[in-house]
């Protein structure tokens, strides 16, 4: 069934100006179609011997539709290709759902002259108003209460909101006797609470979503593990820190990312993004690292440059980026820009993380928890602080062998903490 | 009142005609299969204007067309490629994919475009025209137009302006005698459409525009009158043999009259010339229609794989990417 | 004779000479600059704004055109194309209906139809606005229609600074650019800087600060819009008067900023009220700034009626200094 | 220097979600409040810095609870 028209999506014929058996010519006329607007001759473009015809006159067709079968001149009865090529994807009709049916609202019966009078002086439509009295009839507080929420400006809800702020409780002195801005502004409590957007939490976890789903999609992850004897960094941590005042304390997630810098630095493949199967390696380390936020959500502040950069230096880093991600004044910069992603949740007691990359990064390290483990030490089984150090890393841009050299490299710097 | 002819100038031109027929065949066959989508107007059984005008212009001269315009694009040099791509949608089509068959540009040749305003290109081509007189060029403008434009204002003012100002102007009206479905007598009081541009004390020719040697004869004489800053108006008289566009039952003339001004098909006529003339040998057809097969299946493979624009770009060109 | 020392910074002058000089200065720096339209050369002007104009430059470059709204301007839109800055001046608003389909369908979509192969670098510049009881034909206020139309740049020049300093930007603008001159305004008289030269057409401006209530206007209304402002100021009331300047692109930022700041916003257009300019403007704000909002937008439109010819009518019609004041009470609560 | 008050303030501000009044005194205030070790830093640093004390790592054991932190910084700072 050929398109005849731009706004043509079906068609009906009229009438077959061939049948089987019949030879035909590119050109010829082989039927007549019924559109809305008009019937027209329909055109053959290949030559052949009509086998059959597949749509009888009077059914309507969406077009694209095979119409008849024409076997090639030679070999009579041999299938052929439809009269027309189907080329046109049958247009998407999509049934018209039935409108969803109006939820019924009981209307009040009756209004009492008083509740009427009451109504238009406070503007408030009775007549599609659901009454609590009697038989659903409208009564004097359902008109306040529907008034009382009329009139207040948007200004003055957010401030009540904000503030924690009653309005009805307030009388307003904008237009119409309405509750502007002042009057919640002049009835707030002296501290207002911390503002925190409680749908904030809502829209990022879909936006994480989102991206974990793609990267699933398009990352042909890869993961390694190993585990770290830590006993000589949490030494070190712990003689550092004794000479630091408690403002300059370091915290082993320092360590940790710095470690993970070096390593970044050194072994090739593992820092930089990959788009349109192209990889791209960044020309310093950017080190996100996921901060989990107290309303829920998470956010992966950037420490810039982090192989550049002393253990102290990227505590300072680490500690002002956690404080400002959790009193939400994170700056685009601050989330931007990272090369590599680090998710350290040892403090939740987790032994090791298998992560997911944050697409279009090409690896991911993660830290489980720091915890007392047996561990073979020239022959004897000891205690010792132990942390599985994992890497999720991208197929399309390195491999195993590269991944182990790379989690080598991370240990090595964590066994000897004082090089970092 | 054929003109001398050599055999390359009578192979040019009918190259030229069998490109354009050719082109919209397979236009008529894309469009059943949905392929090209929107209003389609075809030019077959006009060829002969677009290739004897366009013939006739220079590199710098500036055309502004209608919606019927895929002959006089391809005549003015644009690729099937290009316009092939731009019926698909494609970005790589003339017009990125936003103009359609109604649409067709082309900065670097000078084709400013169809226009789909019945009259609305005019304007414009006297525009073009005031330009180059102000810039004391010899370039000229040319616009074509159907006779149903002759209604409508636009034509009337933009003919007294060129006139009045004596603009480098050359206005083509292809009378093919119906617009859309109103067959001129019931259109014009007066259906020589010559005689109107007396009106304007602009020059102006009929011509047969069925015979391709005598529409590049006038069309030669016309444009040299044109680059003296005297516009004129030619009146090629001519018949679509189809429809007004794909969704046009064409009830409103007989059959009987089409087959009739088929006998002068230009496709047919004027190689029945240039062999009376020895000057087409039998291998000579065959190989134009193969190079015109091939060129035509090498624009549908092209417009086929070529990408669609990126729905990001879609605000761009409204206006221009300049810092502002 | 003032000494030379302090050579005068400024000239009195009026909205007429500002725009007439901004053409002269035009001409003489571009060559590719020239004059168009009905009676701009020997009669000098419909309202006197070329005058002068045609001896300086020749029947060339100004030229007076037959009454072919829709010939002359597609026909400085075609010589944009080719590479002409054509000024095209439509004698009043009113008569551009004839040009509608050109600068529609012409000069705004080239550019986008031909996928950013054309663009169209004219300014057409038109009279607008009622006042002088030229009746229902002569006295549109139409600005609102342009700015509806993606492509084109649409201006309204208020003061004697944008007057004279708004063409020469929109000459060097790439797309088509529309400048609507309030006839109102023409005897405007005031002292304009000597030096004075091209000013953005991209932004608004506060022409007056204020804290209370954002009044917003453009073009012709200004003038009232700001003695409107002086009254609210006698009764305690600080009034902001943003000039609109650009009806498109909209100055969002400038809107919303004030706004953001007074709560309250009242939008005077003298257009008519339905899909007016004020509307989109009204609208932008409520979704920019609807939680900073202590009231409703208000509007002061002109009545949705042909406008009358009778004195007393046609200043019922219009919006006036009372009626802005009353809507500005109105969205003060008072 | 009511020093229950400065610390119950100073946990409010790095953690604002949580209900002051509830806190339990003798529970493990880390466990009770989901504090991390960046946020458990942040409450030791700013405490040190409003009573002028210094509390080191070593003696994270003897500030589990809040009673405990209460008696230490007490005992410290007299």
């Amino acid at each position: 069934m050929p398109s005849l028209g731009a706004d043509m999506d079906a068609g009906t014929i009229v009438e077959w100006r061939v049948g089987p058996g019949d030879t035909v010519k590119r050109g010829d006329i082989v039927a007549v179609v019924a559109t809305d607007k008009a019937d027209i001759d329909v055109e053959v473009f290949e030559s052949g011997v009509v086998e059959e015809l597949l749509v009888p006159v009077g059914i309507k067709v969406p077009v694209g539709t095979p119409l008849a079968r024409l076997g090639t001149l030679a070999r009579a009865g041999a299938t052929a290709a439809p009269v027309t090529v189907a080329a046109a994807a049958a247009p998407a009709g999509h049934p018209a759902a039935p409108p969803p049916a109006a939820p019924v609202v009981a209307v009040g019966a009756t209004h009492s002259p008083l509740v009427r009078r009451l109504a238009d002086r406070m503007h408030v439509d009775v007549t599609h108003l659901a009454g609590t009295g009697p038989g659903g009839a409208v009564t004097r507080t359902d008109v306040e209460r529907a008034g009382a929420r009329h009139r207040a400006s948007p200004r003055a809800r957010r401030l009540a909101r904000e503030a924690g702020v009653d309005l009805g409780a307030l009388t307003g002195s904008g237009p119409g006797g309405a509750v502007v801005g002042a009057d919640v502004l002049a009835a707030r409590p002296p501290s207002p609470p911390a503002t925190g957007a409680p749908d904030r939490t809502a829209s990022m976890r879909q936006a994480i979503a989102r991206q974990m789903a793609r990267s699933a999609r398009e990352i042909p992850h890869y993961h390694l593990a190993v585990d770290v004897d830590m006993s000589a960094a949490t030494a070190w941590l712990t003689a550092a820190n004794e000479q630091r005042t408690v403002a300059e304390r370091l915290l082993p997630a320092a360590l940790l990312l710095k470690a993970t810098a070096l390593a970044a630095a050194a072994v090739p493949g593992f820092n930089g993004w990959c788009e349109d199967e192209t990889y791209r390696p960044a020309d310093g380390v950017h080190l996100a690292t996921i901060v989990s936020l107290r309303g829920g959500g998470l956010v992966a502040p950037v420490i810039h440059d982090a192989a550049a950069l002393s253990v102290d230096e990227v505590m300072a880093a680490l500690r002002d980026l956690v404080q400002r991600a959790r009193s939400g004044h994170l700056r685009a910069g601050d989330v931007s820009g990272a090369s590599l992603t680090v998710t350290n949740l040892g403090d939740l007691g987790v032994d090791s993380v298998h992560g997911v990359i944050h697409p279009p990064q090409v690896a991911l390290v993660g830290f489980g928890r720091a915890a007392d483990r047996p561990w073979v030490v020239d022959g004897a089984v000891v205690a010792r602080a132990v942390v599985t150090v994992t890497l999720a890393a991208d197929h399309r841009v390195s491999d195993g062998m590269q991944g182990a050299r790379f989690l080598d490299a991370v240990a090595r710097h964590l066994q000897r903490p004082e090089g970092c | 009142m054929t003109a001398e002819l050599t055999r390359d100038e009578g192979l040019r031109l009918l190259h030229e005609m069998l490109r354009i027929r050719r082109f919209e065949e397979r236009c008529v066959e894309l469009y059943s299969a949905a392929k090209i989508r929107g209003f389609l107007h075809l030019y077959i059984g006009e060829e002969a204007i677009a290739a004897g005008v366009c013939g006739s212009l220079t590199a710098d001269d500036t055309v502004v067309a209608t919606y019927r315009e895929h002959g006089h694009a391809l005549a003015r040099g644009m690729s099937a490629r290009s316009i092939m791509a731009e019926m698909f949608g494609k970005v790589d089509g003339c017009s990125r994919g936003r103009g359609g068959s109604m649409h067709l540009f082309d900065a670097s040749i000078g084709f400013c475009g169809g226009n789909a305003i019945v009259g609305g290109g005019l304007p414009l081509a006297v525009g073009v025209g005031l330009a180059r007189k102000l810039q004391r060029s010899e370039a000229i403008a040319v616009c074509f137009f159907g006779e149903g434009a002759v209604a409508e204002g636009e034509f009337h003012e933009s003919m007294n302006l060129a006139s009045l100002w004596g603009l480098p102007v050359l206005f083509c009206c292809e009378n093919n005698l119906y617009a859309m479905g109103t067959a001129l007598a019931r259109s014009e009081a007066d259906t020589d459409l010559a005689v109107k541009a007396a009106g304007y004390e602009m020059p102006a020719w009929a011509v047969d525009g069925m015979d391709v040697l005598a529409v590049h004869d006038a069309a030669r004489r016309a444009v040299a009158v044109v680059r003296e800053g005297v516009p004129v108006f030619l009146e090629l008289r001519t018949f679509r043999f189809r429809a007004h566009s794909m969704y046009d039952p064409e009830l409103y003339r007989a059959k009987a009259e089409v087959e009739q001004w088929k006998v002068r098909d230009p496709l047919d006529t004027f190689p029945a010339l240039l062999r009376e003339r020895g000057l087409l040998d039998d291998g000579d057809l065959d190989r134009l229609e193969d190079d015109v097969r091939a060129e035509i299946d090498d624009a549908v493979a092209f417009a086929d794989a070529a990408p669609f624009e990126d729905v990001e770009d879609l605000t761009r060109f409204v206006y221009s990417e300049v810092a502002r | 004779m003032t000494a030379l020392a302090d050579a005068p910074t400024t000239v009195r002058c009026t909205y007429r000479d500002a725009v007439r000089e901004a053409i002269r200065e035009a001409m003489q720096r571009d060559p590719r600059v020239f004059l168009m339209g009905e009676d701009v050369g020997m009669y000098g002007g419909c309202f006197a704004v070329s005058r002068g104009l045609l001896d300086e430059f020749g029947p060339e470059r100004i030229r007076d055109t037959p009454l072919s709204e829709s010939a002359f301007v597609g026909a400085g839109i075609g010589a944009a194309v080719a590479g002409m800055r054509p000024i095209v001046e439509i004698m009043t608003v009113n008569f551009s209906l004839l040009a509608l389909d050109q600068i529609m369908n012409n000069a705004a979509t080239l550019l986008h139809m031909s996928g950013g192969q054309f663009a169209v670098p004219v300014v057409i510049r038109m009279t607008t606005g009622a006042g002088r009881q030229l009746a229902a034909q002569h006295s549109h206020s139409l600005e609102g229609w342009y700015a509806h139309i993606p492509g084109i740049t649409v201006l309204a020049p208020a003061t004697l600074e944008d007057a004279r300093g708004m063409l020469w930007t929109a000459l060097e603008d790439p797309d088509p650019v529309l400048v609507f001159e309030n006839g109102a305004l023409y005897n405007m008289e005031g002292e304009l800087a000597t030096d004075a030269g091209p000013v953005d057409i991209a932004t608004a401006r506060v022409r007056r600060g204020g804290t209370d209530v954002s009044l917003i206007t453009y073009g012709g209304m200004l003038p009232r819009t700001l003695e409107a402002a002086e009254a609210l100021a006698a009764e305690g009331v600080s009034a902001e008067v943003v000039d609109l300047r650009v009806l498109r692109p909209l100055d969002d930022a400038t809107i919303i900023g004030s706004v953001v700041k007074t709560h309250r916003a009242v939008v005077v257009d003298e257009g008519w009220r339905s899909g007016s300019l004020s509307a989109e403007v009204s609208a932008r704000i409520t979704e920019q700034a609807f939680w900073d909002l202590d009231a409703p937008v208000a509007r002061v439109c002109s009545a949705e009626v042909p406008m009358p010819y009778a004195k007393h009518l046609e200043e019922a019609a219009l919006p006036q200094v009372p009626s802005i004041l009353a809507a500005a009470r109105e969205v003060l609560g008072g | 220097m009511d020093h229950r008050a400065v610390i119950l303030e100073v946990i409010g501000r790095v953690a604002p979600d949580v209900e002051l009044a509830a806190v339990a005194p003798n529970d493990d205030l880390r466990e009770q409040l989901e504090l991390d070790s960046m946020d458990y830093l942040t409450i030791v640093t700013m405490v040190c810095e409003r009573t002028g004390i210094e509390i080191p790592e070593g003696d994270y054991s003897r500030i589990a609870t809040l009673d405990d932190f209460v008696a230490y910084v007490d005992a410290k700072a007299a």
